[in-house]
């Protein structure tokens, strides 16, 4: 599909680009008093969707956390529907009706954001159980963070996976945080990869920075597993760049570790890398530059577009209901 | 006409459903063997372990997986042992399961049963005999049934896994043993219909699961001092008949709820509420219901959670004289 | 008098109770740092990381390690964030924390408090936004109370902390950053006392928690129409004050329930429930709550959810017509 | 205490003797209609708890499951009250609030049989929590089966031990089966000590139908962590003899698995433990007579001891209570 290396990761630079970019315009967004609601943004981690949803198909499904956005993007979802749905309009992804932490595109395989830490795990095992059991030879790839390894869905998961034979990629996306508080101090032992093979996944630790680094790591597991392997985990170490929330100040960090962190940017090591490829310096700018008139056109159409009807919120409930009982206390 | 055990009724109708739909598959733990209650009785058999499916002991994720499987586009079958045992399951249930069709905008739909079979059962004390329908009645997106006897169960499961919606299955997990005739075959049974049970227009009783039984006793020896009894099983609790109930308490404009585990904040306070709010002409409302104590092993203890035909005729003698 | 806010009414009256009683802990996510609405802010600052833990995002084992911290005799205060996340932790709190004391014949108490920042809040959709204390007041063995302002949580916090039962705890999170005139020392409240917010003869109104402001501003708007509305805030739902709802429906004749959250099987119904079965010479009964879906995001939608004034003089205008 | 090696091991023997007599006794009480509810026998299992309790001192805990009499019994907890509690009567350790699955002895520190599996495992590290404020030396024993490991309480409660350096000794008590399920095939990997030791919790492999092995790696880890080094695991590798609930006829396990385990039955290891170490066949028969005796004696009592008072039904539910409202509906 891809015709060069270059080109290759010329368009991987693009998907991140956007991400950041992305999360740079909500955080600001929603600090303005434009977005309601919350917004996790996943800046500084962009290798790790980018990197993972560039081997997988488009019937390929990923589940994602409360700091989705960048999985969904990566995946293919819309960029204004995206942006719509974290403005809380018509448009959106969810017609308004999920916001930044439910944000889903399944025409994409996208199956949502979560609201509930590990909330995807047993999400994603049995997405790929139910695609056995229809023939499908698609895959999952399940993102979760490093505080989510202390759950218990972590441990009932990956069991699950390994029992069944499942085709699952376990991504443990590993900024460094588990909201407020470093993963350090609440994760006991040698680590998520440990825990892992200790359920029976198979796996390997990645420069979570490196988009290069994951693609390769990622198809080589994506391909064992289409061909029966069983599930797969890959530990991507990276850092969180902004607080846990957009309005979070984030002070509880290290400013040394938060200037070493910047130091490996993906966005610095990709463009190292495009360079290396023989990319300019220009043609990268103007990579980047487009990604962002992509992002500022979004929300400048997100900005003025409508709000769902309110009828809406009475829609998708459930076939069998009692509307009557059910909307007359609070109509 | 055959005479056979709820639990080889659940089994037939799941074996039927199961040949008529493709997607349509089991998971759980022992289901292999037939399921606790035998409710699963030779289904491995019929179609193998990649639709009737062992679980390790993991309920969060026997639920969470019922649901990825459902977003792909298949139908699982939840078995979820007893009630008791749904509640480490609870966020995947209700944060997810209930949601994720109105959260994310209509994309995808939790088509599961989830199957929970419930209620008072001889010493099995307060970690294995609870009821606990109320709390999903309370949370959007979920259909609740709870029926009280072979043919309803099994109506109401063809309902079930033929629906979109994702149903919590309430089973009475006491009567599984129980005999029946059965006609040869048996049909649908929609949500939200009630059963009239007997007739009458001097009481309404509503009832429904394990409570049944017990009520309609009551309401015979009722009938034997002259006082007519509506008896009413609910079958469905979400949607429930809220015509049925309505048009029996108008007639009657007594009624007494019956339900099996504690009355605060059970199901029937629902019913209670809602009758007060729109009957015309109430004259008065009661409900028996186990007490706000957890279930005691010992038997003679565990009188006080039963609910017994005594106790409802005491409690409909007393509404009577209101 | 000082100026405080709820956050720190909150913290200041945990940390009297803990320097009175040194049994007395925290643990919870993110508690060190003040917890996410500052209602343990200085905690850590003044009793240091053994009696205010910080844990793994584990809301099983944080509930579960409460219980076997009470069981040896110390008195947990466990944090659960938002009551969306008291899910993973049902099952050690209803199958657990709830009988230990029943079901070993007494042997064991846990005394926990645990505290549940709960409610709709602005833009946090369906899986941050729930209520859900009618589940618990389902539940034999616990406590339940739902305060609306900083004066009575800070009150209940000191009940709470000093009772052997296990009290679920919820707080109304939108609040946690209004300021209140406090005065130099608050008492303890007693569980299971409704608090008289307005007086008056016409309509009874029963409200609770975050539903307690629109109710206050709502009996003002009716008293302008001439209409005297009793509103009683109950505070605690498990106790709740029966005699004093009951005296006040005798007298008015009307009850009005406004609660958040879904009133299918919300408390509503058990208060509508209860006060139709006992109360003389009832006239109408109704009840104001969110509708029975999910929390939708859009600002838009999310209104079909809240509870306003004018939905409540609208149910109460209806009422005062039967 | 003990004073010599021989007796040391009779007596621990004589502990396994009076477990297994108790469980073969209710089981058959069951069977006749004297017992209500379930049974689940610990017969085969012995010598894992009596080997932990033997080293335990009375202001330890243990928390412990659905399969627990064994458990209670050697903690040290009364042999009739635990009989009477089995027949529901108002003698019984819970005054026949509890029954089988809930037999507990706070006076002893056994902190409750469970219904819920892994149900002992948050208890058990929040016990060893509480007594590190109390400022105790007292440890935790924490029981639990192989199925147990399986779900999510399992890591979480790890995780929490090692990284709070807790007091615990998590015991799991591998029967081979979960239920009616062979338990190979329910989990994944390479087994519970693996995945104790991914959560950083350090521990070993014992016989579990060796008391004395048992016992030797406990009283070491016992020490290490009264020491303060933090929790340690046991894995011992055991057999149910029995059905999973009493009335289970167990033809699930295959006959040659069920006649390699009564070969290595722990009493007979015990036997010859004792023989070898220089007691007489008869003074073993002796010590085994007199264990039945004394569960035969604890029977007849709990037969005809009285029910609770139906009073009893509504007492230590909860201190603040509306009795009056709890009892109407079902009085
Ligand atoms: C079950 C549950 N507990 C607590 C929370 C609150 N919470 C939201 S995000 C978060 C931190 C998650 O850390 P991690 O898994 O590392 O993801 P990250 O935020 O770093 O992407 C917490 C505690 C939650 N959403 N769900
Ligand atoms: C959470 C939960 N799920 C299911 C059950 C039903 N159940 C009781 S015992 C058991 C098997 C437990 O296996 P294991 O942990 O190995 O203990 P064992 O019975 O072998 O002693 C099951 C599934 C339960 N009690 N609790
Ligand atoms: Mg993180
Ligand atoms: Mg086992």
């Amino acid at each position: 599909m891809m015709a060069s290396r270059g080109d290759e990761f010329a368009e991987l630079h693009r998907r991140m680009r956007v991400i950041r970019v992305f999360e740079d315009t909500c955080v600001a967004a929603h600090k303005a008093g434009e977005i309601p609601g919350y917004i996790h943004s996943s800046a500084g981690q962009e290798a790790v969707p980018v990197g993972v949803c560039s081997v997988l198909r488009r019937d390929d499904r990923i589940t994602s956390t409360h700091r989705g956005h960048g999985h969904g993007l990566a995946k293919g979802a819309d960029l204004y529907g995206m942006m719509a749905e974290l403005y809380g309009r018509a448009d959106g992804l969810c017609g308004g009706k999920g916001g930044s932490m439910h944000v889903a595109d399944f025409s994409v395989g996208m199956l949502g954001a979560n609201g509930i830490v590990a909330g995807g795990i047993p999400i994603a095992v049995g997405a790929a159980q139910g695609l056995g059991l229809l023939g499908s030879d698609a895959v999952v790839a399940c993102f979760f963070g490093d505080g989510a390894v202390n759950r218990g869905p972590f441990l009932e998961g990956l069991n699950w996976a390994a029992i069944y034979r499942l085709p699952v990629l376990f991504v443990c996306e590993d900024n460094t945080f588990s909201a407020f508080t470093h993963s350090s101090t609440t994760t006991a032992g040698p680590g998520p990869l440990a825990r892992a093979e200790a359920c029976g996944v198979p796996g390997e630790r990645v420069d979570g920075n490196d988009v290069a680094a994951i693609r390769a790591a990622a198809e080589r597991m994506v391909a064992e597993m289409r061909a029966g392997a069983g599930p797969r985990f890959l530990w991507c170490k990276t850092y969180r760049f902004s607080g846990h929330v957009s309005i979070d100040p984030a002070l509880y960090r290290p400013q040394a570790d938060v200037d070493a962190a910047m130091l490996r940017d993906p966005l610095l090591v990709s463009r190292q890398h495009l360079l290396s490829l023989g990319l300019g310096e220009a043609a990268i700018d103007s990579i980047d530059a487009q990604a962002t008139r992509a992002v500022v056109m979004a929300q400048t159409r997100a900005r003025s577009a409508a709000p769902p009807p309110f009828e809406a919120a009475f829609r998708d409930v459930q076939d069998a209901d009692m509307p009557f009982l059910s909307q007359r206390m609070g109509a | 006409m055959n005479t056979l055990t709820m639990g080889e009724v659940a089994a037939r109708t799941l074996a039927d459903e199961m040949r008529r739909d493709e997607r349509i598959w089991v998971l759980g733990e022992d289901v292999q063997l037939g399921g606790i209650f035998a409710q699963y009785k030779g289904l491995f058999q019929e179609f193998g372990p990649k639709r009737v499916v062992n679980t390790p002991i993991a309920e969060s994720t026997i639920m969470g997986a019922g649901l990825g499987a459902a977003l792909v586009g298949t139908r699982p079958v939840i078995e979820m042992r007893i009630a008791d045992f749904v509640m480490p399951a609870i966020d995947e249930l209700v944060n997810q399961i209930a949601k994720v069709r109105y959260m994310f905008g209509g994309q995808g739909r939790a088509s599961v049963v989830v199957r929970v079979p419930h209620g008072l059962h001889p010493g099995s004390a307060a970690q294995h005999s609870q009821v606990i329908e109320s709390w999903f009645v309370n949370v959007p997106g979920l259909v609740v049934v709870a029926p009280s006897n072979a043919l309803d169960l099994a109506g109401l499961l063809r309902s079930a896994v033929r629906s979109d919606d994702p149903v919590v299955f309430f089973e009475p997990k006491s009567f599984f043993k129980q005999t029946v005739d059965m006609p040869d075959d048996w049909p649908a049974i929609p949500f939200g219909l009630a059963r009239s049970v007997t007739e009458g227009d001097d009481l309404t009783i509503v009832s429904w699961a394990q409570a049944v039984p017990a009520a309609e006793t009551a309401a015979g020896l009722l009938r034997q001092q002259g006082v007519g009894v509506n008896l009413i099983d609910l079958r469905s609790l979400w949607p429930w008949d809220e015509a049925a109930v309505l048009a029996s308490v108008n007639r009657t404009k007594r009624l007494l709820v019956v339900q099996e585990g504690p009355g605060a904040s059970g199901f029937g306070a629902e019913i209670a509420a809602a009758v007060a709010e729109m009957a015309i002409g109430l004259k008065a409302v009661s409900r028996v219901a186990s007490p706000r104590i957890p279930v005691p092993f010992a038997p003679e203890l565990e009188a006080a959670c039963f609910i017994t035909p005594g106790k409802i005729v005491a409690a409909a003698e007393q509404l009577l004289q209101r």
